[in-house]
């Protein structure tokens, strides 16, 4: 088991998923000699050459869409966009095109397209690059998103991502790119589906995801060691499909649940958390499940601004004992 | 150059598109065939001109909304396309896709698309796959003349042109967008002058002469095939009806529309048949009955007899069934 | 009070706002020579001229753009999206510019621009004809959303929308352009935020918004004739902000919540409400709040299939017994 | 034509503008600056000779996140537009946008902006403001090589042509986009040739001699200012350092660096103005300490010395403040 970077995983995985299939292609601005804003393409173009890994124009919408016509005949794209920000611009080709193809052609075509790219907040980009756009993908039919935690899933979210016949959005963290950890030696596929439990606990659940899985287990350990609450902690790394029968499971034994988000709350991750506690396991619940997220505001420039518009873990520490009736 | 026998063939499918789109436009009047339908007379020296130069059902084609006669010339049967306006199982898109979304992707027609300029980048794509997988396919790209001020159409134009890919991008400009004629629209009206911003080779033809057509589209497609990258045809076109159903074409002059109603492509191709003596005008009138009766009789009686799609599978073909990496994959 | 149509109530809308002020024009593609599509333009090219009423060419981005940029100096356009499913191909303007633009200049520009677009499911439109997309715009900070569910709202909410400072958003409905209604003779200026009580009742609340609100009306009638259950009917005609006090309210007095939504469930305006409810009142609740929304697909074309991917006022009956633990 | 003066004056700006930038950098290598920083040094001739040619604090200018210049040019106070960079509340913008969003709209430099090609449609849409006000201001867009591929290049060029809006664009172009070579992006090299495809005018001019884009802008301004529609101005450029802070330019060729090097654009015109024996190069090295000392004491200084915003005022500026109409207006 090797210690890599985030960075580092996704490098592998497109490596070893262009090395197994001639038509796996990358694309996106800046990825080929420049080798990744992020490295996750680093050495590939020198390996795969110009064809295979295309540093394309800026033109987001029909780079994407030329990736998606690419895929409905054998192609299998991993679309980089630099930043999420940037795919305001390929919308209409995500939904309008990529998630319909195969329902309006009652299953003849599909577009099995990787898109992946870095949301979040990172060092004072301000407004128009610190959006946090997972939610607007996970509404829509026909898509699947995913948004790996660790390195680990980082690899294996990628090349099971390139294999499966959907279109999957894989949303990362531009401040999780150097975040190390270990992967497997050996190839491996990571489920596109679930969630896992990565610190069990009676008392509540923290629900996170990508960067939140962190602040939960950051907030878990000072929870068990200076308050004796014992948190689960589940990582819902598949946002489309989110795992209702992992979040029934988790909340029937604890009985409270805390949903921590870096995003803006309203029809957020944290809302329809919510929603399905509502459906599958209202009666369990001890206390009103509660969303920890980003305050609802455009992200300013200034640096204390800035952390304050964000959720951390002493936010989800102080909802906890909140719900505890804790002050 | 088409010999006496495909023109006579032509003029046939020709004369078929026509009954057929006809033949629609009664099923929406009868509310048999739902949602937006836009219809093709007049244009049908477009499509079957360019395909025919081409290879129809082995090299890719795509389009807009206005789809029904591209997916037939390119082999899709058309039992199957007016089932699909009646929304039933035996549609080629199964019920699901409707007027807009014919596809035939046995027969390489990968689809009609509604939102304008929404098949430029895929058309593109295609055209990369081909390349990649080194065939000697082309890519296919039908759209109309207000389309071309999407976005789309300059950033796939640029990519097409620098990496060489097998794309034809055919502009069926019929003047129009809706109702919003050309000039009020386009700042640069001849659309094959646009293209030279991206160094893609262009031409502008009559497009309701079919041997025009088909003559400017044989240059169009081997330059294409032979590897030389993307090229881009104009093709001066009118539709005959409104843009779709509902459409009373009021902004239209009616004095425009009686001159080009003189530049019927059937018409055209039939008076030329009839003067070489190739054709006599009771024979093409028994064909036209016999079309019309084999419309009516045989496709629209499948459309209507096919079987509604089950209301059981509503949620089938939103994504892959059973796909082994859901759940981790075979390792 | 006069009896008019929903798109006369938005025609009317137009025609005194830019009788007002010079500066209010009108854009959107088919909008000027045609009229508009749904006719909410409809004699305004003749009476404004062609500099006012602009027929755009197809380009929504940029022509949101132009229209964004006009307002910073004091431009008023409202903007027709022809159909909400076009509305993905402006989403980087809508939200990288109009909506962060006062944040990120300190306070120093604005864009006081309309955008009209009618979304929802009409007649067997198709997949990339049928987006129901209110939740992604509601969700981003800095734009307001507002939708009328009559010809009263219609014309008094775009009233107020466009002499308010701040970009707004209208989702109209193309089901609904021809709905009847009495509007006041008198001009007047709808609130752009809050919600009506448009039927009281004891026992539950009904949730709705445009269309959805008249099947909430309709389920109140069967439920109140037939069950003996008095449903409240709320109408969040304010997607963003919602009105958080008014859903408190109304659940404190009925104490069970059922959300009805065209919209597919996930990440939508019902979870979001579930969720202001479980942080708002939750110990009020008797029962589970309840999601009526649409199945999680891309609209098909044919007609049954069509219409069982969209609930309507029997699915919120049965929901609301389901509440009650009747079969 | 430029006066001795003028020309002294605009050798002064531009040397601030690169000592302003410098100072930018060592902000941002001690950690005081955040964010993405984009500089300017290779190409200040640009903003200097286009705005020069206009009515700078008059007429609009949007460009993108390499802005700094650009706002001080338009009249922004430099001590400003270095608080913004420190985040502080003096900032132009409050210390909410930073380096890649300043705005100073009293002098109506109407922002940077990080998207690229987002400011085409602004842009053009402040010029519509105009027209439809009668005014005899133009709207000035500067963005990059790179930008022009995107579909905003292409939509909003069509309307501006469409509508002869009083647009100027200028693109400046530095042959790459951030890594990218233009050669690999873009399928037309000469930018100026791409808008033919909208019937607007364009030119091509060196954008290293001042005097060289004063002329060719003097040219494009009076066009638009006169009513006639839009003009795209192509300066030809190149940026000295990287494309932002972290970037090593490790994709360019050391000798293209050196070939640019030898036309730096301050060079060119102090050493013009040194032969025709209008400075003298002791005055001119005092000057530059003049600006170094300017910029240390006053401009950083105050930067250094403002108040950070309150952390109360988060939620401010979001959205406007008791807007009357949110309940329902006056009436
Ligand atoms: C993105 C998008 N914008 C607007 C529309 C509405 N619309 C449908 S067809 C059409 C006109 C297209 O004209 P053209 O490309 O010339 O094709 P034609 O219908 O003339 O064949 C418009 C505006 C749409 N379907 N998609
Ligand atoms: C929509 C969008 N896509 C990609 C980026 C990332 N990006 C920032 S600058 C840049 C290159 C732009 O080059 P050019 O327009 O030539 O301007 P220059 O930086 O050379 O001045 C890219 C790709 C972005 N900011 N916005
Ligand atoms: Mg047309
Ligand atoms: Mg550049």
């Amino acid at each position: 088991m090797a210690t890599m970077m985030y960075w580092e995983a996704i490098r592998r995985a497109h490596d070893e998923e262009m090395a197994n299939d001639p038509l796996v292609i990358a694309m996106g601005e800046d990825i080929g000699v420049v080798g990744g804003t992020y490295k996750a393409t680093q050495g590939l173009y020198e390996k795969y050459g110009a064809d295979r890994v295309m540093d394309t124009p800026i033109s987001e919408n029909s780079y994407t869409g030329l990736g998606i016509g690419a895929s409905f005949i054998g192609v299998r794209p991993i679309i980089e966009i630099m930043s999420v920000n940037f795919a305001w611009l390929a919308m209409d080709q995500i939904f309008n095109s990529a998630a319909k193809v195969r329902y309006m052609s009652g299953g003849q075509l599909t577009a099995p397209i990787v898109i992946r790219s870095p949301g979040g907040t990172a060092h004072q980009l301000g407004a128009q690059h610190s959006a946090r756009m997972e939610k607007v993908f996970m509404g829509i039919a026909g898509l699947r998103v995913v948004t790996p935690s660790s390195p680990k899933q980082a690899y294996g979210l990628l090349k099971s991502a390139v294999r499966c016949n959907d279109p999957v959005f894989i949303n990362e963290h531009e401040l999780m790119y150097n975040l190390k950890g270990e992967v497997p030696d050996e190839e491996f596929f990571h489920p596109l589906e679930g969630s896992d439990v990565v610190r069990e606990g009676s008392d509540v659940t923290l629900f996170g995801y990508n960067i939140s899985v962190h602040w939960a287990l950051q907030a878990a350990e000072i929870l068990s060691k200076q308050h004796g609450i014992e948190a689960e902690v589940i990582d819902l790394y598949s946002l489309s499909p989110l795992d209702r029968e992992g979040i029934k499971r988790s909340v029937s034994k604890t009985h409270r649940a805390v949903v921590v988000e870096e995003a803006e709350a309203i029809v957020g991750v944290g809302s329809e958390v919510m929603a399905i506690i509502n459906e599958e396991c209202f009666f369990e619940l001890d206390a009103p499940p509660v969303r920890v997220s980003a305050v609802h505001v455009p992200i300013p420039y200034n640096h204390a601004l800035e952390r304050a518009a964000i959720p951390d873990a002493k936010d989800v520490v102080t909802a906890v004992l909140a719900s505890f009736g804790k002050p | 150059m088409l010999s006496t026998d495909d023109k006579k063939r032509l003029l046939q499918e020709m004369l078929f598109a026509r009954r057929f789109e006809e033949a629609c436009y009664q099923g929406a009047q009868e509310r048999k065939i739902g949602g937006f339908v836009h219809l093709y007379p007049g244009q049908e020296a477009c499509a079957h001109g360019v395909l025919e130069a081409a290879r129809p059902g082995r090299d890719y084609a795509i389009t807009g909304y206005r789809d029904h006669i591209h997916a037939i010339k390119c082999g899709a049967d058309p039992k199957e396309v007016m089932a699909e306006l009646f929304g039933k199982e035996t549609g080629s898109s199964k019920g699901r896709g409707g007027s807009m979304h014919i596809f035939d992707v046995k027969h390489r027609f990968m689809g009609g698309y509604s939102l304008v300029g929404g098949p430029f980048p895929l058309a593109t794509g295609i055209a990369k796959a081909i390349q990649l997988k080194g065939d000697d396919d082309i890519s296919i790209c039908f759209l109309g003349d207000a389309s071309n001020n999407q976005g789309t159409f300059h950033e796939s134009l640029n990519m097409a042109s620098l990496w060489k890919l097998p794309v034809l991008y055919i502009c069926e400009n019929n003047l129009y967008g809706i109702g919003t004629r050309i000039d009020r629209s386009t700042s640069e009206l001849e659309q094959y002058k646009r293209v030279a911003a991206y160094n893609i080779p262009s031409a502008q033809a009559d497009g309701q002469d079919i041997e025009t057509v088909y003559d400017a589209a044989r240059i169009a497609v081997d330059h294409v095939r032979s590897g030389k990258g993307p090229y881009f045809l104009e093709l001066m076109t009118y539709r005959f009806r409104g843009h779709s159903m509902s459409d009373s074409n009021a902004y239209r002059e009616k004095s425009e529309e009686a001159e080009w109603a003189k530049r019927d492509p059937i018409t055209i191709l039939r008076d030329r048949l009839i003067e070489s003596g190739d054709l006599k005008m009771d024979a093409y009138q028994a064909l036209d009955k016999k079309i019309i009766a084999e419309i009516d009789d045989d496709i629209v009686k499948f459309a209507e007899d096919s079987p509604q799609p089950s209301v059981a599978d509503l949620e089938k073909y939103v994504l892959a069934d059973n796909d082994p990496y859901v759940s981790g994959g075979a390792s």
